[in-house]
């Protein structure tokens, strides 16, 4: 048809908060450039097959370029390639990808935002005490890279001692919180048996801040969350939540986008560009950049 | 064993007692605590309510598959009526008023173009799950819960003698409402001799349709109201929350004595089917199992719970 | 002013299921405070009729006038309102819920739609007293048994009780009512009915017995092919002629017998015992022989086929089949050449979503296409042949068995053992449901088999004089306890009937 | 009409040609390109393969909710298997046994238990998913692919003559042998009969109880083949994968004319049900519509397919 340039962008799911925000920055960058970007996901989140299968259909319909954040680091290595092998590019966003095919990474150093978090943590705690860990879902990639990461810097201090990481929350906001509910119970969190936590992503955060405060903990237990939405920001304020360590949604969808528009242009671009992370707690909120970060302004770009 | 046949409840209560005390014995003492009585009844309640509903659908012979949607529907509803500054009762009402209008639908289904409700829930549920998301905006929706809160939160210092939080006290009271209706009116009666035998029912002049009819709408209507308590619990109304509800909710009514060919089931069994179910995902929890092993165990549990159920009662009947 | 015409007239009344024309044009003039016997063969339209009097089926064409007012009913709780009830011929019933619930059902007492419990209690307790008036089935008959718990004649009992609660009824349809039922109930259920009928309703009465017909029917309206073939006064009719007026020819014999000499024994059992019935059963079949099995329902008879088809648990005793000794299971019970015929035929008798070609052919499919397959051409050829043979009113061989009349139902049943090719063949009940025409097929197929192919029958039936027309020996079952074979010279149709009573 | 009531298939046909119609007309051109059909024929294969299983289960008048579970087990074990160097073809075998070992187990409980197939499988879902995540140290696996990357990926130049990737083909080949079967031979009239009734087959001297547990076991046959494909589209095994898959499995078989109560459904049928899902999925994806909007859009033709389908088949049989 040779009409317009039309780039799909393919996140991991649709309705995470994170997500919304990298559609703001896909379609800012969309709107600077002047390409038509096609926002679609895998129906149910974190369908692995779902999103192969979208990958194919938009070769088959022979977009321009695909940017592409996979569920998985392997499984989509193949669907890539047979879109390379169509003349079709590859950006990948957020989460990484096995192989050589794609041109371009950009995501946060998600190993080093669990350092992170867990430097944050430890010096909360005074670097001792007990800690738990309630992990997000099996098999997903940029979450265990946190959660390691975590786990790394937490190890280097002898004198805290790590109670339970072998549980995980589930995909969903009630799974995590009712996992939370029933781990905190367990660890007699109320007698302190549980001096610290971490999550490693938005909906495990989420959960767990619930069941903190429905056991009356919240604020009481040290609270290290991932990534950040209104909710949780405001809790951030309430002191229910100790720090989050958050990432830049709107940039990491924004870089994304241009990045496959130079390549298609036919410019060089950089294999591996980071979009950072920063450590969020009460007395850095108000900040400006924090703010541009934390709750990027959405409507200009979505519409609503 | 008479009693078995009378009250086909005594089976699961049997299974959430006994696995009940296994935890009690091997999970560290904590366990035992009235706390967790609490937190484990607190956790049943969205499906011990929707539970009530799919027992009757199961009854009649049908099956409803978009409950979990419908409870996703219904806590975005209660969101965004609380955004818009609604009072609390409001909230709940449109909630429960979005679960019952989706039920009706259901039902108009079932009724007017007689295909099973298998099939008709299955895109009931996906239709559903999609008008969630697309009223949500495909986020989830942040809210106050004020006023709503308090339904399954732990109950605040000096309210110890009420027990358990209201959403408990609530779930309680519809199945017991259910479970009078099915013994004490002629549309409870109505509602077992259509799963029992349609084709008769139908004879004998039951206005079949119109009972569906209105099971589905009830169904809906509990979903809705369990739409709150997740709502409640959630304190944010979300889109995509509730995604394989049905099966849980399905196998509670089965564990407790239900069965998918109509004319068997039992309210008070299904509430124990849940709360079995609440059990040894908690005592898993306690224990520290890891998932694979939780997993399995649960399947296992389930299996043996029916299959014991099953045989005894089969041992009293003969043939 | 017009005298009002009380009772129910129906006048060319049509319909046709596909390409199935089962009423014609048929006319029926019923009056309050008369029994109206509907009679015809097999797949006349009997059933069909009443179905659509009780609001079940909707004609396509004809009128209907109830009291002399148009009739229309558009559901059978129209028809119901209207004061019709029916007993129809398949079991509606609601395996699940009690007696007492299945009695009620539809018409349950309530305030505000909450049950009157007291008064449920007894109208159901007024009409099972009436079907059960000496209480012999009190114990079963309980209300608040479970239904599933019923054997077949009890369970009849209770849909007759149902029917008979209506305090409003006008018009009663009784399909078939006795086709399970034993002679005492017979005699309560004409009590029932004769009472009804003194109290002005109008009363249509379906039955293959034309001796039923005699004693409880005041006039008669036959149906052949969907149309009415005759009516008039039971009184002023032969049998003769009635039965020509069904068929359109005359029965000369209804039980044929030729020359049958017994051969070697083929099967016998000794002392056998079930998990509950039969408690003692001691009997020896022979090849070439027919032997009857007389009793009350619920003596057990079916229990004892089924003990030895391997159906159900033989406790104690042994069952000898040929040279070989044991229980088995009923696909080794075929191997050896036993076949069973269901009294149930809608429950296990026949798989009624499937084709005839299926149901006659599920138990011998091999030889039926090359290497072991199946090919449902010759499926079909194998069927087709038994239709024509039996004489089977369908569509074809590719007709589902459900859309078959019962007589019809039970002769593909029939065609099933033929077929299989069985050297023993266990009937439970053969001629249920089965009209005069066909049952003389059928008799006449037993003795053909008895003599000609020499094979060996066991007959259970609950028609004492139906086993005094075929079998060459009878044997009374009582309580479970089998008693002795003796040739039919010895006995007739009383001493049979009060022996299965237990007045020996 | 009469040729609906022998080709049963028919009626999901139709809307599958229908909805691909309409794609046709208001997509992108490219909607109509040949490799969009290759794409399309690829993606049902799993959902087709397992839906052969699923339709003889759904005959016999039984579920097999376990499918997805199953399938996740299957690519693991595969990936297991390759990862530790065996030859493709023999983790191909692995994987497949490890389906007909749990299908053999789902017949097993089904059988001697005498429990709702609908709770054994129910059971067994969580416990494969939970064996699944075990044997995978609750991870996904990598594994090298070779050998079995080709199954259900785009054909390489010069084999176009092929027309679609093995995979398709090897979809074609068991639903051919599945509905041969069925017809053809004494097991498959056998399987028709249980569902029918049940009492009759036994009556009929049909082994139930075996001919059930084989059925189970081969429709764990199937979704471990199915998991053989996955694992070919993921290139990993995947413990959380095909969650779910269930109910699309099951919707297949109820499109193409299968019923839950059993003794109707159709493979060819169940096929062009899986198909019809493929097509309005991949038609959403074109279209650039909203997820939510393709949830409801899904949900509704599902049902409408169901119901047009049902309406014909009853106006040629009537009441
Ligand atoms: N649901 C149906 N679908 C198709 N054909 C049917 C159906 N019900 C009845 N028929 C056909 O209509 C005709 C009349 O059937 P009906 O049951 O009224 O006969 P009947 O006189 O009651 O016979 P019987 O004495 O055997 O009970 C038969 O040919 C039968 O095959
Ligand atoms: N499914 C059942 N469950 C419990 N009891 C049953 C069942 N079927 C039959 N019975 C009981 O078993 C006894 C014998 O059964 P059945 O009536 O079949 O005997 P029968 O002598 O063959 O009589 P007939 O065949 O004339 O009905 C009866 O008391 C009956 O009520
Ligand atoms: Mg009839
Ligand atoms: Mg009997």
């Amino acid at each position: 048809d040779g009409g317009a340039t039309k780039i799909a962008v393919i996140p991991k799911g649709t309705t995470h908060e994170f997500w919304k925000a990298v559609h703001a920055g896909a379609v800012k960058a969309s709107r600077e450039i002047g390409v038509e970007i096609v926002w679609k996901g895998p129906l149910a989140e974190d369908d692995l097959k779902g999103q192969i299968d979208v990958v194919q259909s938009f070769v088959a319909q022979g977009v321009s370029g695909i940017v592409l954040a996979p569920l998985n680091d392997k499984a989509l290595e193949k669907p890539v390639e047979g879109a390379v092998k169509a003349n079709i590019p590859v950006v990948i966003f957020d989460s990484d990808l096995a192989g050589s095919a794609h041109k371009s990474f950009v995501a946060t150093d998600n190993l080093a935002a669990g350092r992170l978090a867990g430097e944050k943590l430890a010096a909360l705690l005074g670097q001792k005490g007990k800690i738990a860990v309630l992990r997000y879902q099996e098999g997903s990639a940029s979450t265990q890279k946190r959660e390691e990461g975590f786990l790394e810097a937490i190890r280097k201090m002898p004198e805290i001692k790590i109670v339970s990481d072998n549980q995980y929350g589930g995909a969903t906001t009630e799974s995590a919180f009712e996992k939370a509910e029933s781990l905190l119970a367990a660890q007699s969190a109320g007698s302190g048996g549980v001096d610290g936590v971490f999550c490693p992503n938005e909906s495990t955060t989420f959960g767990m801040l619930l069941a903190l405060r429905k056991a009356g903990l919240a604020g009481k237990i040290k609270f290290v969350g991932f990534d950040a939405s209104e909710k949780l920001v405001g809790a951030l304020r309430d002191g229910h939540v100790d720090a989050l360590v958050v990432q830049d949604p709107f940039k990491i969808g924004y870089e994304a986008v241009r990045a496959m528009a130079e390549i298609l242009a036919g410019k060089p671009v950089a294999p591996r560009i980071d979009t950072g992370a920063v450590v969020v707690d009460k007395a850095s909120l108000d900040k400006p950049e924090t703010k541009a970060i934390v709750a990027p302004d959405l409507a200009p770009w979505l519409g609503k | 064993m008479k009693y078995l046949r009378k009250y086909p409840f005594l089976g699961p209560l049997v299974a959430v007692v006994v696995v009940y005390v296994i935890f009690a014995i091997v999970a560290p003492g904590s366990f035992t605590r009235a706390e967790n009585l609490t937190t484990m009844a607190g956790q049943t309640v969205v499906v011990g309510i929707a539970a009530s509903g799919m027992t009757l659908v199961m009854l009649l012979g049908g099956i409803d598959l978009s409950v979990g949607s419908n409870v996703a529907l219904s806590t975005v509803v209660c969101a965004l009526c609380m955004r818009a500054g609604a009072p609390a009762i409001l909230a709940a009402a449109a909630a429960m008023a979005s679960g019952l209008l989706s039920g009706l639908v259901n039902g108009a289904l079932v009724t007017t173009l007689r295909i099973t409700p298998f099939i008709v829930t299955l895109g009931t549920m996906r239709a559903l799950r999609g008008l969630a998301k697309g009223l949500a905006d495909e986020q989830k929706i942040d809210a106050p819960s004020s006023g709503l809160d308090a339904l399954v939160a732990p109950l605040p210092p000096g309210y110890g003698w009420a027990l358990f939080p209201p959403g408990v006290w609530i779930m309680l009271a519809t199945s017991g409402l259910v479970a009078a209706m099915l013994v004490y009116t002629k549309g409870g009666r109505h509602i077992v001799a259509i799963g029992s035998n349609e084709a008769t029912a139908r004879l004998c002049g039951v206005r079949v349709e119109r009972v569906k009819w209105l099971v589905y709408g009830l169904a809906g209507l509990f979903a809705g109201l369990a739409g709150v308590m997740e709502f409640s619990t959630l304190t944010v109304g979300d889109p995509t929350d509730s995604v394989g509800l049905e099966l849980e909710v399905i196998a509670a009514v089965v564990i407790g004595g239900g069965s998918l060919a109509g004319g068997e089931g039992s309210v008070a069994g299904a509430l124990f089917g849940a709360l079995l179910m609440t059990v040894i995902r908690t005592g898993s929890t306690y224990l520290g199992i890891d998932n694979w092993v939780q997993d399995i165990v649960t399947g296992g549990i389930v299996v043996t719970a029916v299959a014991l159920d099953r045989a005894r009662r089969a041992s009293e009947t003969r043939r | 002013m017009a005298r009002e015409v009380s009772g129910v007239v129906a006048h060319g009344v049509t319909k046709a299921y596909g390409a199935t024309t089962a009423l014609a044009g048929v006319d029926l003039d019923v009056r309050a405070g008369e029994v109206h016997a509907l009679l015809g063969e097999n797949g006349a339209g009997k059933s069909t009729l009443v179905k659509i009097l009780a609001g079940a089926v909707r004609p396509d064409g004809g009128r209907l006038t109830l009291d002399g007012a148009p009739f229309a009913p558009k559901d059978p709780a129209a028809a119901r309102a209207a004061g019709v009830r029916l007993v129809s011929q398949e079991r509606a019933l609601c395996p699940h819920m009690t007696v007492e619930e299945n009695v009620l059902l539809g018409g349950e007492p309530t305030r505000f739609g909450v049950l009157k419990r007291e008064e449920a209690r007894a109208i159901a307790a007024r009409a099972l007293l009436a079907i059960d008036p000496t209480g012999a089935k009190k114990h079963r008959l309980r209300p608040d048994a479970l239904v599933r718990d019923l054997g077949p004649g009890e369970r009849q009992l209770v849909e007759i009780a149902r029917a008979i609660t209506e305090p409003r009824c006008r018009l009663l349809l009784l399909d078939e009512p006795t086709s399970s039922l034993g002679a005492d109930d017979v005699e309560a259920l004409f009590a029932v009915v004769s009472r009804l009928r003194e109290a002005g309703l109008a009363v249509v009465y379906i039955s293959h017995h034309l001796d039923e017909i005699r004693r409880i029917a005041d006039r008669f309206t036959v149906i052949r092919d969907g149309r009415t073939a005759g009516t008039g006064r039971v009184a002023e009719a032969t049998p003769a002629d009635i039965v020509t007026m069904m068929a359109g020819r005359s029965i000369e014999d209804l039980y044929p017998r030729s020359p049958r000499v017994p051969g070697d024994v083929v099967l016998s059992t000794q002392d056998l015992a079930g998990a509950g019935l039969p408690v003692r059963a001691s009997l020896v079949l022979r090849r070439g022989e027919v032997l009857g099995i007389a009793g009350l329902v619920g003596a057990g008879r079916t229990e004892l086929l089924r003990a030895i088809f391997g159906l159900d648990r033989v406790r104690r005793g042994e069952v000898r089949v040929g040279a070989y000794v044991g229980p088995a299971s009923p696909a080794a019970r075929l191997a050896q050449g036993v076949g069973l015929l269901s009294e149930d035929r809608g429950g296990e008798g026949l798989a009624l979503g499937l084709t005839i070609a299926d149901n006659v052919t599920l138990s011998r499919l091999v030889g039926l296409g090359p290497l072991g397959f199946v090919t449902p051409a010759r499926m079909r050829a194998a069927a087709a042949r038994f239709i024509e043979k039996l004489g089977v009113v369908c569509a074809g061989p590719d007709a589902p068995v459900g859309s078959l009349s019962g007589g019809n139902q039970q002769k593909v049943a029939l065609a099933r053992l033929l077929y299989h090719d069985v050297d023993v063949l266990l009937l439970d009940e053969p001629t249920r449901g089965v009209d005069v025409g066909a049952r003389a097929a059928i008799y006449a197929l037993i003795d053909r088999l008895a003599c000609e192919s020499n094979k060996a029958v066991l007959v259970v039936s609950s028609a004492a004089e139906e086993l005094v027309g075929i079998a060459d020996r009878i044997a009374v079952m009582h309580k479970g306890e089998l008693g002795p074979a003796r040739p039919v010279g010895e006995l007739d149709v009383r001493a049979v009937m009060l022996e299965q009573a237990g007045a020996s």
